[in-house]
């Protein structure tokens, strides 16, 4: 192996670059993370444009023949059909994608945050306070991911904020702990202590040496615990610790039921279940790419 | 400790010595080995650095050499203070850094600069080149916006890279030129010491004489003084007026570069020197290695009485003299400039290890030339002759290390 | 050896700690007063002061917190509110179903991901790779809920070859014995009660084992790359070691490191799963048992039952932390 | 050292060897490369990083490959032992022929039975090349059993009494610790020990000191000659370090870019180094043995982007002695003599450069051009007035330069915008 990475030149000669344009143009030239940031370019949109595209307001009710029977499948009029209390499916699942975009992005941003100001007071400070930090995260990282949130939702009762806390504080320890160790590797590295050497300060290390190098492991899994935010606010959803008020289109939430729709309804877990598939699909095929184009010595 | 009364007297006393830029006062650098979950326990030291003390002058470039672990490193980075001392004390210039923290601490490093061993990992990735030369300037508030990118253009072009070249990130240079950056960096405040620890050991050999050359072209345009740390004795001495060897966290001989290399006394020294190949196969014949048994001892637990004992060449033809295990040898001046710490280094002087080593042909084994079998015969026999003691005693299986010894092996096949 | 271990040991006890302070806060903080929320609003007066006395809520904090672990220390959990039926009993009870379905679900991750992610490492680039990959990255974006209705629908429902849910067939009439299904249909002496255990258990298991399949695919695949790569892996090579033996014995026995941690890891997110699979499955585990729990408002079963998820992971680490100092000369002789 | 008490032995044993290559005997040279090409695929191109190398090695010669990293020295042992990383390397051309065998076709199986018994290599970094979690007997015993039909029992024995052999004490201990037991120099032993086990006639060593402290490298250097020159083992010694060939080879071949740029009997390669690179290498290092304070002349530049084929000589946009036709055209591998009739191995090696404007030994001595007012060849195209007044390029001036002296001027006037040639890795 060291033969051949001697032997490989490093850099294509061109205009001067940073490490994040090279990572960019790595990105783009990425298939698996083009499709990505593609299936999450059409997620977003729907999000934001929902009210245009959405056929039908997801809390307008319609009639179907015979009322006594299943609620009809896909159909013209009803792309994706009608749930069973007469709501067009389509027009929920577009809405239902707002939530899981608005809920997820601000409860990875809250993880980031929370676990982010941990990771960095411990892995700048290291010495007693790092263990000290360390210890609590680590009681976080016990009690396993959604059952923390399951506890946090069912302790703050149900409602959207409970929602991003429950998912933040799943996600929180891990970014602390990620942070962390990068920062307390880099402390280490030669360029800190020549900087140490200049005389920088304690704040300047951190913040123009250390943080800006610890970064991209933080990016990636930010990236990827947007899937799994996803999926975990879908989770509480379908465990009934979704949105208060259970007409909310909340894909987790619209699958509730459906285990009696699995009979006479399916297109009732298919099309929801799809929307969070591809979703969670799309962050989590940019999260690696963004892995393999933030850090080029994993490409193979 | 007296450390506290001691720098309170240096610090008033004005500077000394003439011409003296730094001296370094029984050093110690020990990091604790801590064991326990909760409550941390102390259960020992590695004893990195262990009681060093040297002086440079201003000027000067003193070479610190020694094999990985001899605490050479950790001696530059202690003195820069990226290191806090155990015990000791660091005057640079008049003022004690072993205790200075701060603003008082950041006011001297504008003085004293370190250049890297790895330029891959000593500049920051996420920085350009001229935001990486800048930092001193603006952590110590230098200059305006202007007045530093002109002082950027200026260095670059100092230490041989296109001044147009800031603008772009370490990754787009080579490592020769990565570690001009780091000169560059070094250059920025217009320190009066150097210490360069190992900065040619990652290159390659055509790009290390760039580097080189570099380094002694800046000294005399700057009147800059060097710690130059480095394992390799022939760049060390290529560079240095004086040279300290390490072993085991102590110095154990200190001599001028010619000294040291023409009159070696340490036996520590004459193998280090006798082990380091020379680019030339008459000279390599003509040559007698000492090769020493096996590895230094963990500074954590280093040997009683002279640390190199374990290994030493000239104990053991001694015989083994007790002092050796019981008594430190303190370093002391053999001749003028010239200090050992060996209780017998007098044994050493014109030894005929001393000559080997050192390539000074032997009584009379200068043969013809080329490496025929002439040349061959006759270095041979005088080894044979001259030196059994070295490895006589240790003809393989008993001392395992000198698996082969010279003069059994060959006439044996 | 004994001495890492008993270090490992050692450490988690801070850990649980810890959990009893968050877990003790999770009932003693309720927002409002404690008693009423654990009541709810129309509870009668006397019931409201009997919690608050067996709550000690008139303490300080410090005094409940002293209580509460005494009482935990003793192995009391208390009990339900709305049943009073002891939480250890119920837990007794349903805990085998949930550690049936987690090992299930185990043996199926492992017993499929790393021979996929060896696969993966060994055509790397190449088309099998491509398709191990696009595995583990459904794999991992799937909700075990989505998986586990998919899978119902279409083996249950419309091919009928698997049933809908439940750990075994209601109307036959057997002993529960242990509660694991598999072990008591067999005390039982009836192979095909037994068969019907084992098919009611496939699709739960594999809904709940495919997050962490894709995992230990991609940990085992990126690991074999990783130590492919390897100085003493070119070393074995050279040696003139045929194919079998360099993957055998050096690439894998190296491997296995990284792949041993994330398999420790993976038991964590497999009882969390199985919160949500047993949902599904109507599987009656501790899963459904604390899902049906938080309904009902019911925060002292809540509260034990993530006590005890978190004590059974940290356990698990424990194992898999001396397992992987055995695997690891390093450790083992450190 | 040795040097001078082993010598004769050497002598002695490849004297007969070289009457063979030329006699009628009909075995050739136990080791033939011919042609030897190299090329990885990598994501940014193709690197060529063997360029058709040739050369020969008897049984029981040691010879020496020189160059810096990604010179191609590594790359053609790894070409040799079939071992090169794949999928990204792959052998391009040319033959290499290992007792009678054609490496190059030999099936998989055929390889792998001649890898570690007939050939065996060691490598740079002892702390890496022994598997971690495997004891040194595991280790051991599964090599010479993967080549000989001896049981468990056996095979430890033989183990015991290689670790002996190779100094490791109280070997019957030792042999159930694991590598993380043993230091730098020990597992250097080690992997020597597990090297020579099957007695093979060629025993590649890899930078095998290059890790290790100089007093241990002592030590293996020491070890390494002694043991290979018992078992009449053949050598290929590949370093960077100019003063490691010099007491341990016969022969040196010296590599730049992927092409041998001189080869010859070690002493005569030092007493009369005749290609520019050579010189410019033998300038670079500070001697021991030298007076103090001889100024070094360092090679201007860096080596060349290995992913452009190349044209011309791959050292001229370095060499201070290049003529036009450097530029264009890549010299073979010829005498320094003309006419010379050439001898490829032994003693009588007939010295060889690939160069069209040698220094003469009064220039290789003074590590420069001598002639009075020769300059080196611009690079094609650009006009000398022009190049000489963006660069002083002569090499007495280089450390004045101040613009990209680490560039090599090349690159600088055939971009004209300045643009650098691309870095190469030339850490290590």
């Amino acid at each position: 192996m060291t033969t051949a990475a001697a032997t490989v030149p490093r850099a294509e000669a061109r205009v001067s670059s940073g490490l994040w344009r090279d990572a960019l143009r790595r990105l783009l030239r990425n298939r698996p993370a083009l499709l990505g940031l593609f299936l999450i370019g059409v997620f977003v949109t729907v999000a934001v444009l929902a009210p245009v595209i959405a056929p039908a307001d997801p809390l307008a009710r319609f009639t179907w023949n015979p009322p006594s029977g299943p609620p009809p499948g896909p159909a013209a009029n009803h792309l994706f059909g009608l749930d069973r209390q007469g709501h067009d499916e389509f027009s929920r699942v577009i809405f239902g994608a707002r939530i899981s975009l608005f809920v997820g992005v601000i409860s990875v941003i809250m993880g980031l945050a929370m676990g982010g100001v941990v990771g960095a007071i411990a892995g700048a400070a290291g010495g007693r306070i790092d263990n000290v930090l360390m210890r609590v995260v680590d009681v976080l990282l016990a009690v396993p991911g959604i059952l923390l949130a399951i506890g946090i939702v069912a302790w703050l009762d149900r409602g959207l904020v409970q929602i991003m806390l429950a998912v933040a504080a799943t996600n929180a320890p891990i970014f602390a702990r990620l942070l962390r160790g990068s920062l307390l590797a880099i402390r280490e590295s030669d360029y800190v202590l020549a900087a140490r050497a200049l005389g920088a300060s304690g704040p300047r290390l951190l913040f123009r040496h250390m943080i800006p190098n610890a970064l991209t492991p933080m990016i990636v899994a930010a990236t990827l615990a947007l899937a799994t935010a996803i999926i975990d606010v879908a989770g509480l959803g379908f465990l009934g610790l979704g949105p208060p008020d259970p007409r909310t289109a909340e894909w987790g939430t619209m699958l509730t039921d459906s285990t009696v729709a699995l009979r006479s309804a399916p297109h009732l877990i298919f099309f929801p279940g799809v929307a969070i598939i591809i979703s969670a699909i799309g962050f989590n095929l940019l999260g690696d790419g963004l892995r393999e184009s933030l850090d080029p010595r994993l490409k193979r | 400790m007296t450390v506290e009364a001691s720098s309170a007297a240096t610090a008033s006393r004005p500077s000394a010595t003439d011409g003296e830029l730094l001296r370094v006062d029984e050093l110690k650098v020990w990091f604790p080995i801590t064991e326990g979950i909760v409550i941390e326990r102390h259960i020992g030291d590695v004893r990195a650095v262990d009681d060093v003390s040297f002086a440079l002058r201003r000027g000067e470039t003193l070479g610190l050499v020694g094999e990985s672990g001899c605490g050479k490193s950790t001696t530059g980075r202690a003195i820069i203070r990226l290191y806090r001392p155990t015990s000791g004390r660091i005057v640079f210039d008049g003022v004690d850094l072993s205790s200075l923290e701060g603003s008082a601490l950041r006011r001297m490093r504008r003085r004293m600069q370190m250049i890297f061993q790895d330029p891959y990992a000593s500049l920051n990735p996420r920085m350009n080149v001229s935001g990486i030369i800048r930092e001193p300037l603006e952590i110590h508030g230098i200059g305006n916006g202007a007045e530093r990118r002109e002082r950027v253009r200026e260095l670059l072009a100092t230490v041989g890279l296109n001044p147009d070249f800031g603008e772009r990130y370490p990754h787009e240079f080579s490592g020769g030129q990565r570690q001009r950056i780091g000169v560059a960096r070094a250059l920025a405040l217009n320190p009066d010491l150097i210490v360069a620890d190992e900065p040619i050991s990652a290159l390659d050999v055509s790009i290390q004489a760039q580097i080189i050359n570099l380094l002694e072209k800046l000294q005399g345009q700057f009147d800059l003084t060097y710690l130059f740390i480095a394992h390799d004795l022939s760049v060390v001495r290529h560079i240095s007026d004086r040279i300290a060897v390490m072993y085991l966290g102590r110095i154990v001989e200190l001599a001028s570069s010619r000294d040291l290399n023409s009159v070696p006394l340490h036996p520590y020294t004459v193998a280090l020197l006798s082990a380091i190949p020379v680019p030339d196969p008459v000279v390599e014949s003509r040559r007698r290695r000492i090769i020493l048994r096996g590895d230094v001892p963990s500074p954590a637990n280093p040997p009683s009485g002279c640390r190199f004992h374990t290994r030493c060449w000239l104990r053991e033809r001694l015989g083994n003299p007790e002092r050796c295990t019981t008594e430190d040898p303190p370093l002391r001046p053999l001749a003028s400039g010239h200090e050992v710490a060996c209780h017998f280094a007098e044994d050493v002087a014109d030894s005929i290890e001393q000559r080997q080593a050192t390539g000074r042909p032997a009584s009379a084994s200068r043969a013809g030339a080329g490496a025929g079998s002439a040349a061959a015969a006759s270095a041979g026999g005088s080894a044979a002759g001259g030196s059994a003691a070295v490895g006589g005693s240790a003809a393989g299986v008993s001392a395992p290390a000198q698996a082969s010894t010279p003069g059994t092996a060959a006439p044996g096949a | 050896m004994l001495k890492y271990i008993v270090r490992r040991v050692l450490a988690a006890i801070p850990v649980l700690f810890g959990l009893s302070i968050i877990v003790f806060s999770f009932i003693h903080l309720l927002p409002g007063d404690p008693a009423v929320a654990l009541l709810g609003q129309h509870a009668t007066p006397d019931r409201v002061a009997k919690i608050r006395e067996d709550l000690g809520l008139d303490h300080p904090l410090y005094v409940q917190y002293l209580a509460y672990l005494g009482k935990l220390l003793q192995g009391d959990l208390g009990k339900s509110v709305i049943n009073n039926r002891p939480v250890v009993g119920e837990f007794a009870v349903r805990f085998p179903g949930t550690v049936e379905l987690t090992i299930a679900a185990l043996v199926f991750a492992v017993g499929l991901g790393i021979p996929l992610g060896r696969l993966g490492a060994r055509h790397v680039q190449g088309f099998r790779d491509g398709l191990v990959t696009v595995i583990s990255l459904v794999g991992i974006s799937i909700p075990i809920f989505v998986l586990g209705l998919t899978l119902q629908f279409f083996l249950s429902v419309q091919l009928k070859w698997l049933p809908t849910s439940g750990r075994i067939d209601p109307r036959l009439d057997f002993e529960a014995v242990t509660n694991f299904m598999l072990v008591d249909t067999l005390l039982a002496g009836r192979w095909d009660w037994f068969v019907d255990a084992v098919k009611h258990l496939i699709l739960p298991a594999i809904a709940l084992g495919s997050i962490p399949l894709a995992i230990i695919t991609r940990i085992t695949r990126a690991a074999v790359l990783d130590v492919t790569n390897e100085d003493y892996v070119r070393t074995a090579r050279a040696k003139g070691l045929n194919e079998h033996r360099v993957d055998d014995r050096h690439i894998m026995r190296n491997a296995w490191l990284p792949v041993t941690t994330v398999i420790g890891l993976q038991v964590g997110g497999l009882l969390a799963g199985a919160v949500i699979t047993e949902s599904v499955f109507s599987w009656n585990g501790v899963g459904k048992y604390v899902v049906e729990a938080i309904k009902d408002h019911d925060y002292f079963v809540v509260q034990s039952m993530i006590l005890i998820f978190a004590f059974i992971f940290l356990v698990v680490n424990l194992v898999v932390d001396v397992g992987y100092a055995f695997l690891n000369p390093r450790i083992r002789y450190s | 050292m040795t040097a001078p008490a082993m010598r004769p032995e050497r002598a002695g044993r490849t004297a007969p060897m070289a009457r063979r290559t030329h006699g009628i005997a009909p075995a050739g040279p136990l080791l033939k490369v011919e042609d030897l090409v190299v090329r990885f695929s990598t994501h940014e191109g193709t690197v060529h990083a063997v360029n058709g190398i040739s050369f020969e090695l008897e049984s029981g010669e040691t010879l020496g490959l020189v160059g810096e990293s990604g010179c191609g020295k590594s790359v053609t042992n790894l070409a040799i032992m079939r071992l090169l990383p794949k999928p990204a390397g792959r052998i391009a051309g040319g033959r290499v022929e290992f007792d009678g065998l054609d490496l190059v076709r030999l099936s998989e199986n055929e390889m792998r039975d001649l890898r570690g018994k007939e050939v065996a290599m060691i490598f740079q970094d002892p702390m890496t090349s022994l598997n971690p979690v495997l004891t040194i007997e595991e280790q051991m015993v599964e090599t010479i059993r993967a080549h000989r039909k001896v049981t468990r029992a056996e095979a430890r024995a033989r183990s015991i009494e290689l670790l002996g052999m190779v100094g490791i004490p109280k070997p019957e201990t030792r042999l159930r610790s694991h590598p993380h037991q043993f230091s730098g120099g020990m597992r250097q032993r080690v992997m020597i020990a597990m090297a020579l086990s099957l007695e093979p006639k060629l025993m590649i060593a890899d930078e095998p000191t290059t890790a290790l402290d100089v007093t241990i490298q002592a030590q293996v250097l020491e070890l390494l000659r002694d043991l290979t020159d018992r078992l009449g083992t053949a050598v290929i010694l590949i370093t960077h370090d100019l003063g490691v060939v010099a007491g341990m080879t016969q022969r040196i071949n010296v590599m730049y870019a992927g092409f041998i740029v001189e080869t010859a009997t070690t002493a005569d390669l030092f007493a009369q180094p005749s290609h520019p690179y050579t010189v410019g290498l033998l300038h670079s290092i500070p001697r021991l043995d030298a007076e103090r304070h001889e100024p070094l002349i360092p090679i201007e530049g860096a080596p060349p982007d290995q992913r452009r084929s190349p044209t011309g000589c791959p050292f001229a946009p370095r060499c201070a002695w290049r003529l036009p036709v450097c530029w264009t055209d890549n010299p073979p591998l010829s005498p320094i003599v003309a006419g010379t009739r050439v001898v490829l191995t032994g003693p009588d090696t007939t010295h060889r450069i690939a160069c069209h404007n040698p220094p003469t030994p009064e220039e290789a001595t003074a590590g420069m051009p001598l002639r009075p007012g020769f300059i080196a060849a611009p690079p094609p195209g650009v006009v000398v007035d022009e190049l000489a007044a963006t660069l002083d390029l002569s090499p007495a001036a280089a450390e004045e330069v101040v613009i990209m002296t680490d560039e090599g001027p090349v690159s600088t006037a055939a971009s004209a915008g300045g643009l650098p040639l691309p870095p190469e890795d030339d850490q290590r």
